[in-house]
């Protein structure tokens, strides 16, 4: 694993910051340009959940970089209010955004593994990762 | 998800030959394509990389602002990838659950199994078709001890799985119902202090209860708000409503039935419904009642089973194959 | 499906700012207009036609080749636009098919309710969870006259709908035995007959009917191939399995069930539970008994209510927060 | 209403045929690309259950031309074995080639009118209506 890069999220445009970053590095490790934009979709997700209802939190960055196969880590880090009942946040259709696809189930289908800590009124440790094929 | 070889050269040379000559055929060609794309679970996205992909294999000069234009809408469509995936898992989750469902609604048949009585000089036909998979009409029949029966239908308001639910309890209370305690009225009694108990304030159910008993050529009956039946007098071949008076079951615990009774004669029919028969629909329409009894009257010549079966299949097709409520329909006609 | 022009003229803006700069702030512009695209139903090969309309107002010479390949790829997106309105029709159909069972399942909640006995120098502790909306789990406290009560804990084989229709009707069937009837054995012999010929061959039903007899510091219990539950001695600080043998409900009309018997003593426990506590799963591995009776051990000093709570917000995280079957755990303390 | 136009489906190649015809009618009623080409695919799906399942049959156009409004009707006549279950078929999901958003609940949603009768042992008469926006 190398070192972790992050990215510090106050304003949208450091979603902004935090898509390019990622994009970069799975550029980089040699992920194409689909695989690229799914990397760049999922950052916005967890991004803006930080955005939008954390007051301090990161999105950060490793690369994994095995023997035998190489991969992008993203991490999302707050210190928000946390999530009340994670079964109910990860079930398909409940973002209240409306939107279809959206939320943390879409994030979870961009990339090959998903791991979720919650902790309430303490903050929300999310980190998803992704292996080059 | 990953593209094959062979996907990328079918993609590339239907996409020369629509280029070139662009004949319908080439488009029937991309439409199968699509079809086995959808089958073989290919996202939306990978689409548009295939078509960049086969695109710039054809046309190596390209120009560099469609290149840029072409990753804009890969972009763009990443997110109708995801919607495209739940989607899967939905179409998973749906059959999971409608299978499910159809168990249940196993379960309910086999608990609700009634057989009809099997008395000298009375034809009975009975029909019952839920809605959907599980249904929230009921009918019983209650054999007594001294050649007299009863039959029991009720309707829960609501349909599907609530009223399903709702729908086994009778059962159960009917089960548990003393079988010396025969009087209509007594068994309503009973009933409505059970649903008021056990169930939700959001829930009714509706009753009739008729009792026939052959040695008096009469029936007693009580009803729980129920729709009215009808009965049929065969000399002047004419339909009379039931009427009634009575609570539904699971209003107030201490309702009280009023019992009714009438002689039958030779030919006469009793037909018991529940709502889903009454009120079918046609197009955006409620039919009215002289409609649903001109249906009926037409098949009066027929035996009783055969009678029920024609009225459903009639009301069947008016409502284009899709009932919206559970239909139950009984008839009992006294043949001597 | 209509395109508004405003979306027209943002997507070219957009895409005419990403062909120039080719930035990352275009393509998050690309994204959040794609969800509005999604949310305002706007199906794939719309955003196609969008693309091609847009590209063609920024570039009127565009080569024709191009024009023709984008119409390609709007033949290829069709069906996927097909698919994602089967997808909004399933959405809402699934939508509506969980309230529906959200209300079975609040029904079910109002009819399986039990009370805790209030019984001095005994502490219980109760906590039952649904894997899905409904419960296939079942427990019961039944008083008795004489200061005694019966705990009935079940499990139906099976989750879901079809198992909590099941559920419901050991309810009715408990409701219906005589109060006086409080023997574990003839109890299970009961209900084994009512279940028997009631439902379904393929439905089964695991039952362990606990009796407590305060005057007597006793537990009397049968077990109907129910999960075996645990005695905890207090003075060892140790487990102990709760044996019995007995023949599940459902197979066989004339089952007999035998009877046991024990002595509590002061903080001593007895637990019940089904096997959706000791089949619980870590990863794809099915935990051990004394994995198990270690978690429940690290609690035996908290009040009973805290404990069960504890050991379930335990095997939630565990298993994460996904239980793969109705979890049902009651702990019984000796106070005095 | 126009006279009829209509293609008799005997071999896969007149898929193509009743697609072409009816892609020309549509485009000379109005309709733009997007439109035309989801004519075409419920051409394709009704001239395909006749080419499989049925011996006999074709696909006929109308066009509608009304006060208020224009629009194409398209026909399929089979004397093919009928549907037993109307009410099944039209159900998502049940297409047994298992494609997604395939079979008549496709047809349906491409157009903006649908009508089914079938009689078995005799046949099924598809008739769909799509109007110019
Ligand atoms: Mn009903
Ligand atoms: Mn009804
Ligand atoms: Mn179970
Ligand atoms: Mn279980």
């Amino acid at each position: 694993m190398d070192l972790q890069s992050c990215v510090t999220i106050e304003k949208e445009w450091d979603i902004v910051k935090a898509r390019q970053l990622g994009r970069d590095i799975a550029r980089e490790i040699g992920f194409g340009t689909v695989d690229q934009a799914r990397i760049a979709t999922a950052i916005s997700e967890l991004a803006r959940n930080i955005y939008l209802y954390a007051d301090n939190g990161q999105v950060c960055f490793e690369v994994a970089d095995e023997l035998d196969q190489k991969g992008i880590a993203v991490i999302s880090l707050d210190t928000g209010p946390g999530i009340q009942n994670i079964s109910q946040v990860m079930e398909d259709g409940y973002s209240t955004s409306g939107g279809l696809g959206a939320g943390l189930p879409g994030v979870k289908r961009l990339f090959d593994q998903f791991d979720i800590q919650s902790e309430e009124g303490k903050g929300t440790e999310i980190r998803v990762m992704k292996w080059l094929r | 998800m990953e593209t094959l070889n062979t996907d990328i050269s079918n993609y590339r040379n239907l996409l020369k030959h629509y280029i070139e000559i662009r004949d319908e055929q080439s488009l029937y060609g991309a439409e199968q394509l699509s079809k086995a794309f959808i089958k073989d679970n290919v996202p939306p996205e990978e689409i548009i990389n295939l078509h960049i992909q086969a695109l710039s294999e054809l046309y190596p000069d390209i120009p560099e602002y469609l290149q840029y234009s072409m990753n804009f809408l890969l972009e763009i469509m990443i997110s109708y990838g995801v919607a495209h995936q739940e989607f899967q898992t939905l179409r998973e989750e749906q059959s999971e659950l409608k299978s499910e469902i159809a168990v249940a609604a196993n379960m309910q048949d086999t608990l609700l199994a009634t057989t009809e009585p099997d008395v000298d000089g009375l034809d009975i036909g009975v029909i019952s078709v839920p809605a959907h998979q599980m249904s929230g009409d009921y009918y019983h029949f209650v054999m007594g001890e001294d050649g007299s029966f009863g039959i029991a239908v009720a309707d829960v308001i609501g349909k599907g799985i609530p009223a399903a639910l709702c729908m086994s309890m009778i059962k159960y209370s009917m089960d548990s119902l003393p079988k010396a305690t025969m009087s209509p009225k007594t068994i309503l009694k009973n009933l409505n202090r059970v649903v008021e108990r056990n169930v939700d304030a959001s829930m009714f159910i509706t009753m009739f209860y008729t009792q026939y008993i052959p040695a008096e050529s009469k029936i007693r009956y009580s009803s729980a708000g129920h729709e009215p039946g009808f009965y049929y007098n065969a000399r002047s071949k004419t339909f009379e409503e039931i009427k009634t008076k009575g609570l539904v079951l699971g209003v107030s615990p201490d309702a009280d039935y009023r019992e009714y009774e009438r002689t039958i004669y030779k030919d006469d029919m009793i037909i018991l419904l529940t709502d889903g028969v009454t009120e079918c629909r046609q197009g955006d329409r409620f039919i009215e009642t002289e409609e649903v009894l001109e249906v009926i009257g037409q098949y009066t010549d027929l035996p009783a089973q055969e009678m029920v079966n024609k009225v459903y299949k009639h009301f069947e097709r008016m409502q284009n194959f899709r009932f919206r409520d559970d239909f139950t329909l009984i008839v009992l006609r006294k043949e001597v």
